[in-house]
């Protein structure tokens, strides 16, 4: 097995993605130090509420971040079998951070600077060997263009399928790829014709045309059917079983990313806090357990609180909003796990992400021996 | 028992498509039946789960209980009094009594107004409240939904998803409602909101004593809330019971295919054991163009299966709500486990 | 090219909006605009007043023949004299008379007509904002300074005529405005939720709708419509309509100054033109500011 | 590209034609509405003009019977304009209709040129500022000078021009006072296109409006998708965001432009229908004026009729409505 093979496709580290609330004058920590890895042939599942960082981190991935100050640190190693780098090389040169007590107060970017430069390191990246998909899919397929036409053109800029004909072959190759039902039908329609089940697939089989070594996949099932999502979800898992794609899973749904991950991260407040095998991390009963993990596990309707009608188990207070992060663990006002001994480290200090057991990864107080 | 507080007749709402001068030139059908013939009750203090995919008419449902569109035709009889014909005018007294919570955050909140205008305004809808009394009924509201007073001067933009919820729900308990129409009253909420939010409703049901209708496209929390569940498929009610029986041992092969599309999302194991002949289409629901005959039968495995009988696709023939014991109702001409 | 960006944060965590000084709450360039607009509506309600109770410099028909086309600033006449030795600063100022209460009608007319209508179509059955959607277009087909010079030919030249056709054909551009409010807040289930508390029509519609969701949108259309009134007026008495000689407008002032004008005696002519710009730029500068505050466009 | 869809083409083609008609006959409708209030028996002179002789209108008279009804009236002036005879002239003798053809190819000339004008300064500030952000360093004054020329009265702009050429340029742009002619033609047509096109006031109001529809274009999920594919994010924007928005100004500032026409008409002496309303309304010419308010009406109806068209034409299906 070559070097390649062994080192992660994609690996993120300590990154952060912070935005400027203006009418609040203060920023909006959104990614704050996320360190992840996405391995060969593996799928690593997200979870997280709104306001965790999650989506913004794929964003970050992908160089999509619009907004300023946008991405300021951190790196984004990927190494596939054709390209080797880091997706965020050089680009500390164009921002200039102030911080006070640790933490970020003033940042001085040169925008048109970092736009270029980024582009520049994402240019052969971007849908070629990092392919996405969304929530939402039929408002992310362009309401102008036919399905067809747009499956094409992701075919003709990233394969070596470039004549016209050649192109349209594939594209159709891949909308059966994806189980559309006639798909020679289906290719000249428009999205606004199709269902949102229908255009996820659609969107599915662009990001997978150019035959991408990573995936990443920002809530794909949200906001469709039940019955629909099962479908995405088993197309998903078929896919991944049939091309070996990476997959970076996105989800809200603990159900979807249980179903499809290998390894599973739980992010809270802009951080991951538990990262580790998806049995291991995802399992109610398991006996090392972050305390949010844990909450979130037990608020989910479980057949036995429905059985019994029991009240579900809550999490008091707020999602936190990453503008006012607290010092301590960000978890740390709505945790019922606090022990007297830790309160004091759990109120003023950031517990670090630490390896807990082996592969299983937390941040909290309670596992710092 | 507990008395019916909510009764309704062979329900039906069919929407106008856009009427134009034009609309000689295409030739297409005028109306959209978005609610047909649905016909259920509802008791006091009890609470109806209505689930069904996006499009099947549940929301319509809620809102022509309500008398918010004029229904097509049927029935609604609300506490004992025949509401489907009454005008604006004679409805808003019984306003007071039923009320809806709607999924949009933001539908009863006034981006204008602070907290405690929005609450207070709802206070003094019938009829004047002295200042005293107000402030009093503001303070055991904030109380009832667990909201934080420092939260009264806010704008709802400045509240987060569940305080917005909280103060919707606020809002509908201060006019005094016995009876909560609650449209997807959780998926705009993130999980750990969602459940404060479930169990809130659960509370005040058990302190106050109110009936809900629960709309949701999430079975799990449907299942947790509802005594009994009533399932849609397009605009028709296909199955009817108590919530055990229906999430346990469902007869309309729809009902079926939703409740293992939740188990199966989950969980590796559990779907080589339902996997079945179940091969749900990619249908579009098209409204406007019924299929003949049973409405899930484009869809159906058990009509597949049996070899695509006559009977399901006989346009004179669309199978009806039949009882099979203990008040579960199915319309299938072949249920399950029969 | 740099394009170098700041952010930083105020040591107060929580930002209390409401707290914010203005400058830090809004932009900058909207907050200028705004303070250039109100200053020159202050500026022209307190010429109409002088003008009103001729607290003027001179009388601004008052003929010199010894001061013809003064320059600016010249013995007592600040902004100089026109060709028959006329006190250019007072004309400017009765030159507001011309326009002010005109425009005023033309602003109450179209808002008026304009909420009436869009409430009707916003509220209304289909049929009903089909019908206004038809009037709409059917006033939007008319050129507005066309459909003037008709009426002008029909009755005769009076300011006041001419308002009342510009009040009415501004008329779509409000009811369109509100309507789309009504529909956006329809979508958000907004006008639902308050009928099924109980809430009575009126006060949804006066309470909700008008007082605290269209204010802002009325105060806007208020201002661009008094922007447009003062070019329609100055357009219509440069071309020799409304208001005539030797009463004052800067209309008139711009045409009778233009022959010297093109001899090379700028100062006649401009004086008014550069009147029309900086007021009717202050005008719409108010309006697209308060629009982007008030409506909350440029925030996150 | 993408197959254009010819019967949802054809279908729209129609049903706006109808609708153009319809408004066009509530156009007349006004139109007559006014000039019967008006004081005075206008109607008469309308009718009478177009008739030979003495003996003939008394003869109608009689037929029609003196007191005419309104609606009487409104009809047949009606099916005279519906024949192309729009009256004569009252100050000239001419029929207006020959008249009117010529004057309004004139004009149109004049607006579409100055259109082109403004969308030339317009288009490329909103689309700089659109993308750069906006209160960068150049789209600021950039966006200044748009409000400038929108408060700029179109009549001073106009003196300044004529001053400008014949100070700067030697020659005069006053079309009817061209001594060589041949020489500078295209010049002299030029100058009133550029200070209709600066001075109509439409340029700020068109770059917010451009502005304003590329960035939400640009904040939209499919433009997102299209960035994530790594095609061009201009290729996908460019229907919704710049094609669209600009034929709908275009077509809803037609009438604007015929406004501001009579104004630049006037200074520059340019022979369109703008001067001849306001040389009709100086005489109260009625059969002239109402004639080019029923003219102006049918551009702007079709100015919007051509809008439409392009909408269903890039917009199959109704995909965003």
């Amino acid at each position: 097995m070559s070097a390649a093979m062994t080192q992660p496709l994609l690996k993120i580290d300590n990154l952060r993605t912070y935005f400027y609330a203006r009418s609040k004058q203060s920023f909006v920590r959104a990614v704050d130090g996320v360190s992840l890895e996405v391995g060969q042939r593996e799928t690593v599942g997200v979870v997280g509420e709104s306001g965790s960082g999650k989506s913004i981190t794929a964003m970050s991935v992908m160089g999509l971040i619009g907004a300023g100050p946008g991405v300021i640190g951190g790196s984004i190693h990927y190494a596939s079998h054709r390209v080797k780098k880091n997706l965020l090389e050089g680009l500390e040169n164009f921002i200039d951070i102030e911080t006070e007590n640790g933490r970020v107060m003033k940042v001085r970017k040169n925008e048109s600077g970092w736009q270029h430069a980024s582009e520049r390191l994402m240019s052969d990246l971007r849908g070629k060997e990092i392919a996405m998909i969304f929530q939402n899919p039929r408002a992310s397929l362009n309401p102008y263009i036919t399905v067809g036409e747009q499956i094409t053109e992701a075919v003709r800029l990233h394969t070596a399928c470039k004549s016209a004909k050649e192109a349209r072959e594939r594209a159709l190759y891949w909308l059966e790829q994806v189980k559309m039902d006639s798909p020679r039908l289906r290719f000249n329609a428009y999205p606004s014709a199709m269902s949102g089940g229908m255009c996820q697939r659609v969107m599915i089989a662009m990001a997978l045309s150019s035959e991408p070594s990573l995936l990443i996949a920002d809530e794909p099932t949200t906001g469709l059917d039940a019955t629909i999502q099962s479908k995405i979800i088993e197309l998903l898992e078929e896919l991944k079983q049939d091309t070996g794609i990476s997959t970076l899973l996105i989800s809200h749904d603990i159900g979807v990313i249980s179903r499809l991950s290998d390894r599973v991260a739980v992010m809270y407040g802009g951080a991951v806090v538990e990262y580790g095998s998806a049995q291991s991390v995802l399992d109610i009963n398991a006996a090392i357990k972050h305390p949010y993990t844990a909450a979130l596990l037990a608020s989910v309707p479980s057949e036995q609180k429905i059985h019994e009608k029991a009240n579900l188990q809550t999490i008091e207070g707020d999602v936190l909003d990453t503008i006012n992060v607290p010092p301590g663990c960000r978890f740390h006002a709505r945790c019922n796990q606090v022990t007297p001994e830790i309160r004091e480290k759990c109120a003023s200090h950031h517990p670090e992400l630490i390896e807990v057991a082996p592969g299983h990864q937390m941040r909290c107080w309670r596992f710092v021996s | 028992m507990s008395k019916t507080i909510l009764e309704v007749k062979q329900l039906s709402k069919h929407f106008r498509r856009q009427r134009s001068v034009f609309s000689v030139f295409n030739r297409r059908s005028d109306t959209i039946p978005a609610v047909d013939k649905v016909s259920f009750y509802l008791r006091e203090n009890e609470t109806m789960g209505l689930v069904g995919e996006s499009g099947c008419g549940k929301t319509t449902v809620g809102r022509t209980i309500l008398r918010l569109t004029r229904p097509t035709s049927g029935n609604i009889i609300f506490d004992g009094r025949d509401i489907t014909h009454l005008s604006d005018q004679e409805l808003r007294p019984l306003r007071k009594d039923m009320q809806i919570i709607f999924q949009d955050l933001d539908a009863a909140l006034n981006p204008k107004m602070r907290v405690q205008d929005i609450l207070n305004e709802a206070i003094s809808v019938y009829g004047r409240v002295s200042d005293a009394e107000a402030e009093v009924k503001l303070r055991m509201l904030l109380d009832q939904v667990n909201l934080k007073n420092s939260k009264l001067s806010s704008y709802p933009s400045e509240l987060s998803g569940g305080e917005k919820r909280r103060v919707g729900i606020a809002r509908v308990l201060a006019v005094g409602a016995k009876m909560i129409v609650a449209d997807e009253p959780t998926s705009a909420l993130d999980v750990s909101i969602q459940a404060q939010v479930v169990n809130l409703l659960r509370d005040l049901q058990k302190q106050l004593g109110l009936s809900y209708l629960f709309i949701s496209h999430d079975l799990q929390v449907v299942e947790l809330m509802s005594h009994k569940v009533a399932v849609m498929y397009l605009g028709r009610i296909v199955e009817m019971g108590l919530t055990e029986r229906i999430a346990g041992s469902a007869r309309h092969p729809y009902t079926f295919i939703l409740w293992s599309a939740l188990v199966e999302k989950q969980n590796h194991e559990a779907i080589q054991s339902v996997k079945m002949d179940r091969r749900a289409a990619w249908g579009v629901f098209d409204f406007e163009r019924p299929a003949s005959g049973c409405r899930f039968a484009p869809r159906c495995p058990v009509y597949e299966r049996r070899g695509r009988p006559a009977e399901c696709t006989d346009p004179a023939n669309e199978p009806q709500l039949r009882d099979v014991g203990e008040g579960h109702q199915v319309a299938c001409h072949f249920p399950l486990g029969s | 090219m740099q394009n170098v960006k700041t952010y930083s944060q105020t040591n107060i965590e929580v930002g209390q909006f409401s707290q914010l000084p203005l400058r830090q709450k809004y932009a900058i360039a909207d907050l200028l605009y705004v303070a250039y607009g109100l200053l020159i509506v202050a500026l022209v309600l307190v010429s109409y007043i002088l003008g009103m109770f001729d607290l003027l410099p001179h009388d601004p028909q008052q003929i010199h023949m010894d001061m013809l086309l003064a320059p600016p600033a010249s013995n007592g006449y600040l902004l100089g004299t026109d060709f028959m030795g006329r006190d250019i600063l007072s004309r400017l100022i009765m030159g507001i008379q011309a326009y002010f209460l005109p425009g005023l009608l033309a602003i109450s007319i179209a808002l008026t007509g304009g909420v009436v209508l869009g409430i009707l179509a916003g509220y209304c059955d289909r049929k009903t904002e089909t019908m206004i959607t038809y009037f709409t277009n059917l006033v939007d087909s008319f050129p507005r300074l066309v459909l003037i010079l008709l009426v002008i030919a029909a009755f005769k030249p009076d300011i006041y005529y001419i308002m009342v056709v510009m009040g009415i054909t501004g008329v779509p551009a409000v009811a369109t405005a509100i309507a789309n409010k009504i529909r956006y807040l329809a979508h958000k289930n907004f006008i639902e939720a308050a009928v099924a508390l109980g809430l009575r029509t009126r006060v949804i519609i006066f309470k909700h709708i008008l007082w605290y969701n269209c204010r802002a949108l009325l105060i806007i259309q208020a201002t661009l419509g008094m922007g447009e009134a003062i070019l329609l007026e100055t357009s219509l008495s440069y071309l020799g309509f409304g208001v005539q000689e030797p009463m004052p407008s800067w209309g008139n002032m711009v045409q009778s100054g233009a022959n010297y004008f093109l001899q090379g005696n700028f100062w006649p002519s401009t004086a008014p033109a550069l009147a029309i710009l900086f007021t009717i730029l202050g005008f719409n500068l108010l309006g697209d500011g308060l629009n982007n505050i008030l409506e909350d466009r440029r925030g996150r | 590209m993408t197959s254009i869809p010819l019967k949802a083409i054809a279908f729209a083609l129609l049903r706006e034609l109808a609708l153009a008609l319809l408004l066009l006959l509530g156009v007349s409708f006004v139109v007559f509405a006014i000039l019967y209030a008006a004081p005075g028996d206008q109607f008469s002179v309308l009718l009478e003009g177009q008739l030979p002789s003495e003996e003939v209108r008394a003869g109608i008279r009689a037929a029609m019977g003196v007191a005419q009804t309104w609606y009487g009236q409104y009809f047949s002036w009606l099916l005279n304009v519906l024949n192309g005879n729009f009256g004569t002239s009252v100050r000239t003798g001419q029929p207006v209709a020959g008249v009117l053809l010529n004057a309004s190819l004139n004009t149109l000339y004049l607006t579409l040129g100055s259109m082109f004008v403004t969308l030339a300064v317009a288009v490329p500030i909103a689309l700089y500022s659109s993308v750069r952000g906006h209160l960068a360093v150049i789209s600021w004054p950039l966006t200044m000078l748009g409000y400038l020329f929108s408060a700029l009265p179109v009549f001073w702009l106009g003196y300044i021009a004529i001053y400008i050429s014949i100070h700067g340029f030697n020659f005069f742009p006053l079309s009817s006072s061209s001594q060589t002619p041949g020489q500078h033609d295209w010049l002299y047509t030029l100058v009133p296109v550029l200070v209709l096109g600066l001075g109509s006031g439409t340029i700020s109001e068109v770059i917010r409006n451009l502005r304003e529809e590329m960035s939400r274009v640009m904040a939209d999920d499919y433009i997102r998708t299209a960035r994530a594919k790594g095609a061009s994010v201009w290729r996908h924007a460019f229907k919704e965001g710049l094609l669209l928005p600009v034929t709908e100004i275009v077509a809803s500032k037609i009438p604007f432009l015929l406004g501001g026409a009579v104004i630049v008409e006037q200074i520059f002496n340019w022979p369109g229908m703008g001067r001849m309303a306001w040389q009709a309304a100086q005489d109260r010419d009625f059969p002239v004026i109402m004639g080019i308010v029923l003219a102006a009406a049918a551009f702007v109806r079709l100015g919007s009729l051509i809008q439409r068209m392009i909408h269903i034409a890039v917009n199959p299906q109704g995909a965003r409505d």
